[in-house]
């Protein structure tokens, strides 16, 4: 009797839930977008062989959209991907769509929204190197991922991947002729591929000018991510072990550093100097911020937007590097003109091909380059 | 010890390991109170980040850190409140309403956060240690342990009085007993709901206050998701500890010193795949879990609802 | 006798009034239904409105999106096969008094093992025998992980709450060690599995892009349901929940069925994760953690372990999620606001279940 | 006792109504309590009596009616104003919190101060175990105690602050008769120094030996008074008759009939028990080479006092608890390693006394707690699907062979009284050829006329050849029906005598280790 009673009210519960959100759409979504309907279903099929699957030669970008894994203000990675994507956007004078805070998880989803909507997808994050191009083949649309050269699709997939490694090159030139005790910290939240390139290039740099430097590194900790707690403690140990400047890479752990070196005079009771990457954090600096290997991603969209509208997207890859403008040494004023000179001149070598950074992008091969603490002195 | 072992370094690894368990030695405490008093606060994760940002805001506002930890303690309480109304008075499933004041909690912070600070990224101010004299000048492990800011000591203080609370007073048998017998406290006289509404309150206190010292003290700032899981754990510690809450200093400081050995690991290169070092502070607990923990013991009324007239 | 004759004549009496309030008692359990989700929306309309955005439209956009346009149904659709297939393991473990917490890391375990094996199946199996094989070793995997809380809770009584979180951190970590060290597809610059090829994924139904994965996991759910209640199984299960003492007094084995709970239930997270990567994501990236269990737990409690409500709860909760990034976005507001109304809805919802408690113990 | 008559009542309860959803459990009650005087409570199980209880104590709150405390008008709105109020109760059901020790219980709800004043507490503690002549370890863990002994810690922490009124809910369930009799002298003692003490009780007997007045309830509503004057000036006989007859309505059947009957001298022994021993924590074993056999038909008494051994020894005979050596032969068969569920399949079967904590799964039906211990078995169930036509049938024809009231068989358990869901364990264990029957108090609990007829189904069964272990704290129940009796005492089991009349004393003193075994 009573279980009788029971499972009515859940099996009502089912169809009243269903019933009132259903009317309470038709209410509110009355004015139905067409553009829903679209994904044919034979798009599910596998992609098609991408000579067939180029657009059409009259498909003009009139719309982008840009995926980031975060926040699109956190003064770094994801920041630095859709404020380029702005600016790519208003000089080809063309609609932006961002979409930011999408996390690591599923995110066809929005991909396929997105898809739906604009003419051009930018996926800023290498997790999203393999959902990206299925969904593209599956729209026709153009997409463009990072950190996977490899993929390259006529009219559908093309790569832009930095080398950033030139440009930590310089931040560590500049790192080992700024500092004082001879040890330099890199902290990090992961082991993300352009992450050891820019720790691996910042440590041949920083050997370039002293082969006797210290390099003391370490990854923050099990939940590094947003880890603002555990950055600042591992910093503070890297400035207790002597490190008097920190080459800093995390996305919301990096502020952890930044705090951490404002509270901690170094061994010699000076300043501690902190050498971000990617974003710009002038704007919040108290007088810290030695420098940061800027990306800027501006150049590589405008130049995708015009392939496409060109019909050759597909054909390349897209390069973030120092000769082109978009690798770049942040210069602030606790650079000295003298050293800001040097870096240009290794700036310039590396430039016109004399001088060749080596791109690592291992984990081991990062960790090979570090100084060990049990190491005499 | 030669090379980069020195005695600065290992005490600002010491140190390092104490910062990060404070955090998880306040949540853990609160959790403690409140599943002996027969309430599971699955929410506890949701009340330290609502510390955080509450000691964020209010260490930013008043220029104080202790101003900043009172703000902290004071929103883990309000959002506490939502589980006294729920699951307290109104009997909601425990869990339910846990994890719903998590995501809840992740949800608002963040949001608040990104709409105003997320230009600026203000520091909150540098706290500043008290060494405790004589005992901080002890070679290597003195600056380590005892060089902090006094909220820190105030952790092992606060975890003492409530021993002491639990085995010494009243108030401690009736939060006992709300866990274990809630009929036969309200037979001799005591309030169940009103012992696990002071329980719960607790909680919320000693989480935001937990959350408010990684702001404060650990990160130096607010990031959205700072918390990082750091209340589950801190659940898992509560529960580890079995209601002796004293051994709570002992398993916050030594999961802390856990995550400083991590790095310390690194820093001597020892060759082990990263993702293997960072398993170790988990492992132990469950190693703790195994050598001790047989048998773990939790209060018989625990995550059910007390109805007086139903038995 | 004349108790008994009493008592006959009030059942009598229940039975017709049950007869004609049950119109009255749809109308309230729809209500019911609808009271939280009309709070939450009221509450999280007013904190848009301080936003300075249109509640109105935010709501419509994240109906019409999540429910209505046919691109975000298909994905609503999606999104709820892993679900589904989590809360079939957790209404195994909740019934019978196992706090199953760490499905995240069940989950992840089994997945990787799937990404794996999947790219190197796909060449030599197709179809059914593929997709039977990843399933069954994505099930496997996983329930083989949960042995470890298992063998702790039924040999030496350690509880699964702490054994089960913690095992989801260092099942995370494992996974990404596993990823970077043996699984690693070393064509791609970032550590991640080889990608199960689209053509080798699950099929898709009726034209549309949602997988078959959805079929396995309502089929999970109900028969689930079906054995909880129908069978002599189920029945062990929901009385060691529901009084342990009495089990071992009616002569069940405690030990052999613990294991039974614990990998039926960690088995059907693994067979979530089978489900996803091969119908969706072809792949898994080390640090990968989508973290759905712990969102699948509370919607698990508040349908009480009934397949409709449980059914109902996950396609609502799906059509929040995918419907509310979408509306975030047209909002421009952060998507955290999807978090923070997924919370209040869980408040108003367990609210909701007070009421409904009450008004069914008045009546 | 004319004096007593002339004060202000204790408490006056007037037109005291409670509604519970289908049952009225008390209506329309006036009863007085004086300073004094011993107010005897009978009834049946379900008379509304525990009701009445739980509104005096503060725990339920009456629909309708008054309640005066010396005159003055009150609401009693939480056991915390009883309290305060100076009406202190012993609940039939322990309501001590285990993990605590003795003397925190004490103090639970009593000292809401800071500091705990443990050291008067202990002084108190001194005191009133001197009056009830116990012996109480304050620093023992309550879980740890026996029953009994819990029991006792209750009844010290009702006279802690019970300056007006004690409610002792049938206070003597577990007590040896020396226990009980001094419970009385004790009763006596706090009478003459002005308390109001109400005894809640179902036994006759115990009603009129110690009750100044006598009020009986039946169906939530008061249906007669003894007054002190008629109990002076009437006799036993007379009024147990009336007595009676208010209890149960016109039929009155509730004494105890002669159940036992001579074992046939030729009967085979079936069931042996040699040195069982399990060891304990504590300074002595738990059972200590515990031996005995039984021949088919046979009834067994077990005495003591709880916590002597008597629930372990029948857990290890159903399975449920490991021995640490001897051995249990059924039929010349060892039974010692097989699981629970091979020796209910071999016909052994357990009674368990712990009916809400194993005996019974509360929220399941009552017909799926009659086949609690056979799911999965046909016809129950068939290719494991459960065949709830077949388990209602079998549900039905048991609660009707063993009069368990309930509206039907798919109500939960839960909402069964106790007498009823020991009438639904009994049939579930005696249904499909039984053995050998342990039993562990089955009559805890439970009203006169539910006793009766458990103790005649038990004899009945042995009639019937089935050989029964029976363990029990009430000495008259095992007279009346056991053809052997023996003692446990700290694991130990006496030698088994035969059963005649007059033995109740040497058991007593053996019980309490008075005597050597």
């Amino acid at each position: 009797m009573k279980s009788q009673s029971k499972k009515w009210i859940r099996w009502a519960q089912f169809a009243g839930a269903l019933t009132v959100l259903g009317s309470f759409a038709v209410a509110c979504g009355s004015s139905s977008n067409t553009a829903d309907t679209t994904a044919p279903a034979e798009t599910a099929a596998p992609a098609a062989p991408a000579e067939t699957a180029a657009p059409a030669a009259e498909a003009i970008v009139k719309t982008i959209a840009i995926l980031a894994p975060e926040a699109g203000n956190d003064f770094g990675w994801n920041q630095q991907g859709v404020d380029s994507a702005k600016a790519a956007a208003a000089e080809l004078g063309i609609e932006v769509i961002v979409a930011d805070n999408l996390g690591y998880g599923d995110i066809t989803p929005n991909l396929r929204e997105l898809a739906d909507q604009a003419d051009f997808i930018i996926a800023h994050a290498s997790g999203y190197n393999t959902a990206a191009p299925e969904v593209g083949a599956e729209f026709k649309k153009p997409v463009a991922i990072v950190d996977t050269p490899d993929a390259l699709k006529a009219g559908l997939v093309a790569d832009y991947t930095a080398s950033p490694n030139e440009g930590a090159y310089l931040a560590g030139v500049l790192a080992a002729k700024t500092t004082r005790s001879g040890k330099l910290g890199i902290v990090v939240s992961g082991e993300p591929p352009s992450w050891n390139s820019q720790s691996a290039g910042f440590a041949d740099g920083a050997k370039s000018v002293d082969p006797k430097i210290k390099l003391l590194y370490s990854i923050i900790g099990p939940a590094a991510y947003a880890d603002a707690e555990g950055a600042n403690r591992v910093t503070k140990t890297l400035i207790a072990a002597g490190a008097d400047v920190i080459f800093g890479q995390g996305d919301g752990s990096s502020f952890g550093m930044l705090s951490a070196i404002e509270e901690t005079p170094a061994a010699d009771g000076g300043k501690v100097l902190f050498i971000d990457v990617i974003g710009n954090k002038t704007s919040i600096d108290k007088g810290f911020l030695l420098s940061s290997v800027l990306w800027d991603f501006k150049s590589a969209f405008v130049d995708m937007i015009k392939d496409v509208n060109a019909g050759t997207y597909g054909s390349r890859n897209y390069a973030l590097n120092l000769k082109n403008g978009s690798i770049s040494l942040l210069k602030t004023p606790l650079i000295t003109d003298a050293v800001w000179a040097e870096i240009e001149a290794v700036k310039a070598s590396i430039i016109n091909g004399s001088l060749v950074v080596e791109n690592v992008m291992d984990a081991a091969g990062v960790r090979s380059r570090m100084s060990k603490t049990t190491e005499g002195k | 010890m030669n090379g980069l072992f020195s005695e600065v370094f290992i005490s600002s690894l010491v140190s390092g390991g104490v910062i990060a368990g404070i955090p998880l030695i306040y949540a853990g405490l609160g959790e403690a109170i409140s599943e002996r008093a027969g309430v599971l606060n699955v929410g506890l994760e949701g009340m330290m980040l609502g510390g955080a940002y509450g000691g964020f805001v209010g260490a930013l506002h008043f220029h104080s850190t202790w101003f900043g930890l009172l703000s902290g303690g004071l929103t883990g309480m309000i959002i506490s409140l939502f589980m006294v109304v729920l699951c307290v008075r109104l009997n909601s499933n425990q869990i339910v309403v846990g994890i719903a004041i998590t995501l809840g909690a992740e949800g608002v912070t963040a949001l608040l956060h990104g709409a105003i600070y997320a230009d600026t990224y203000p520091r909150v101010p540098v706290v500043h240690p008290y060494a405790i004299p004589f005992l901080s000048n002890i070679p290597i492990i003195g600056p380590g342990f005892f060089n902090h800011h006094i909220s820190a000591y105030l952790a092992v203080v606060v975890v003492f009085f409530v021993s002491w609370v639990l085995k010494s007073t009243g108030i401690g048998l009736s939060i006992k007993a709300a866990g274990d017998q809630p009929h036969a406290l309200e037979a001799a006289g005591g309030g169940v709901h009103r012992i696990r509404t002071i329980s719960v309150l607790s909680t919320g206190l000693l989480a935001g206050l937990g959350g408010s010292f990684i702001v404060l003290v650990g990160a130096g700032l607010f990031v959205p998701f700072i918390t990082n899981g750091k209340g589950f754990l801190a659940i898992v510690l509560a529960m580890l500890v079995r209601g002796r809450v004293r051994w709570l200093i002992v398993a916050g400081v030594l999961f802390g010193m856990s995550l400083s050995l991590t790095t310390a690991l690194q820093l001597a290169g020892i060759d082990v795949p990263i993702d293997l070092v960072l398993m170790l502070p988990f492992v132990l607990i469950i190693v703790v879990l195994f050598a001790f923990g047989r048998r773990s013991y939790l209060p018989a009324a625990l995550a059910l609802p007390y109805d007086r007239e139903q038995r | 006798m004349s108790a008994l004759h009493d008592e006959t004549t009030v059942v009598a009496a229940e039975r017709v009034s049950a007869i004609e309030g049950r119109l009255t008692r749809i109308g309230r359990s729809m209500a019911t239904a609808m009271i939280p989700v009309i709070g939450a929306f009221v509450i999280g309309g007013l904190l848009l409105a301080v936003l300075g955005r249109n509640p109105f439209s935010f709501y419509g956009n994240v109906i019409h999106h999540g429910l209505i346009g046919s691109l975000g149904r298909q994905e609503t659709l999606i999104r709820m096969a892993p679900l589904l297939l989590i809360a079939a393991g957790l209404m195994i473990a909740f019934p019978a008094g196992i706090w199953n917490l760490g499905t995240d890391g069940q989950y992840v375990m089994g997945g990787v093992i799937v990404a794996d094996l999947g790219p190197e199946l796909a060449p030599h199996f197709s179809g059914f025998v593929l997709f039977t094989t990843l399933f069954v070793v994505g099930f496997a995997v996983a329930a083989i992980w949960s042995l470890i809380p298992a063998i702790l809770k039924a040999w030496y009584g350690i509880n699964e709450i702490i054994s089960t979180l913690m095992l989801t951190f260092i099942g995370l970590r494992f996974s990404a060690f596993l990823v970077k060290e043996y699984f690693y597809d070393r064509e791609t610059t970032v550590p991640q599995t080889r990608v199960l090829a689209v053509a080798d994924r699950l099929p898709r139904m009726f034209s549309s892009r949602v997988h078959i994965g959805l079929v396995v996991g309502f089929v999970a759910v109900i028969a689930v349901h079906f054995m909880m209640r129908n069978t002599a199984f189920g029945l062990r299960l929901r009385i060691v929940g529901m009084n342990p003492k009495a089990a071992i007094h009616a002569g069940m084995n405690m030990k052999a069925l613990t294991l039974a709970i614990f990998t039926l239930s960690a088995g059907f997270a693994g067979l979530a994760a089978a489900v996803n990567i091969a119908g969706v994501d072809g792949v898994v990236r080390a640090e990968w953690n989508p973290a759905v269990g712990l969102l699948v737990v509370p919607l698990v409690f508040l349908a009480r372990f009934h397949a409709a409500s449980v059914i109902a709860f996950i396609a609502a909760f799906a059509v929040f999620q995918v419907g509310g990034e979408s509306a975030s976005r047209k909002a421009d507001i952060p998507n955290f606001m999807v978090l923070f109304m997924v919370g209040l809805l869980l408040v108003f919802m367990a609210l909701g279940e007070y009421m409904q408690l009450r008004s069914s113990r008045k009546h | 006792m004319v004096l007593a008559n002339e004060l202000t009542p204790s408490v006056e309860l007037i037109g005291i109504t409670k509604t519970y959803p289908g049952v009225v459990a008390n209506s329309d009650i006036h009863l007085t309590l004086r300073p004094g005087e011993v107010h005897s409570l009978l009834g049946e199980n379900g008379a509304g009596k525990s009701t009445l209880i739980g509104i005096l104590s503060g725990m339920v709150q009456p629909d309708a009616g008054e309640i005066r405390i010396k005159g003055e008008t009150v609401r009693i709105n939480s056991p915390r104003d009883a309290l305060e109020r100076g009406i202190g109760t012993v609940y039939q059901h322990s309501l001590l919190v285990p993990t605590l020790t003795v003397l925190d219980n004490l103090l639970l709800g009593v000292d809401q101060g800071w500091k705990l004043g443990r050291d008067a507490a202990k002084a108190r503690l001194q005191e009133v175990s001197t009056l009830l002549d116990v012996e109480i370890d304050p620093s023992s863990v309550v879980g740890d105690l026996a029953l009994g002994q819990r029991q006792q810690v209750e009844i010290v922490r009702a006279l802690w602050r019970g300056e007006g009124v004690l409610i002792l809910d049938e206070p003597t369930s577990m007590l040896t008769p020396q226990g009980a009799e001094k419970l009385v002298q004790v009763v006596r003692r706090l009478v003459s120094n002005g308390l109001a003490v109400v005894f809640i009780t179902h036994k006759l007997n115990e009603a009129l030996d110690l009750g100044d007045r006598v009020t009986v309830l039946r169906r939530g509503k008061i249906v007669g008074e003894v007054t002190p004057a008629e109990l002076q000036n009437r006799s036993r006989a007379q009024i147990t008759d009336e007595v009676l007859k208010m209890i149960f309505g016109e039929k009155s059947d509730a004494s105890y009939a002669a159940f036992a009957s001579q074992v046939s001298e030729t009967a085979d022994e079936t069931f042996r028990v040699d040195h069982l021993s399990v060891e304990g924590s504590g300074p002595h074993p738990v059972l200590d080479n515990v031996s005995f056999t039984l021949k088919r038909g046979e009834i067994l008494g077990i005495a003591g006092i709880d916590g002597n051994g008597q629930k372990e020894l029948a857990e290890v005979l159903a399975g449920q608890r490991h021995a640490d050596s001897g051995e249990i032969i059924l039929d010349d068969q060892s039974i010692q390693n097989l699981s629970i569920a091979a020796r209910q399949a071999k016909g052994i079967r357990y009674v368990t006394d712990d009916r809400h904590g194993e005996g019974t799964v509360g929220p399941l039906s009552i017909a799926l707690n009659i086949v609690l211990k056979r799911v999965g078995e046909v016809p129950f169930w068939r290719w494991s699907l459960v065949r709830h036509s077949s388990i209602r049938e079998f549900a039905r024809k048991l609660i009707h062979d063993h009069d368990v009231r309930a509206p039907h068989e798919e109500v939960a358990i839960s909402t069964l009284s106790g007498g009823n869901m020991q009438k639904v364990i009994l049939a579930r264990e005696l249904a499909l050829e039984p053995r050998v029957v342990v039993y562990n108090k089955p009559t805890y609990g439970l009203d006169a006329r539910t006793t009766s007829l458990v103790l005649a189904s038990i004899a009945d069964q042995a009639k019937a050849g089935v050989t029964t272990v029976f363990i029990s704290t009430e000495l008259s129940e095992i007279v009346s029906i056991c053809h052997r009796v023996a003692v446990m005492y700290r694991g130990k089991l006496s030698e088994p005598i035969m059963v005649r009349s007059g033995i109740e004393l040497k058991l007593g003193a053996l019980m309490t280790g008075s005597t050597t075994l």
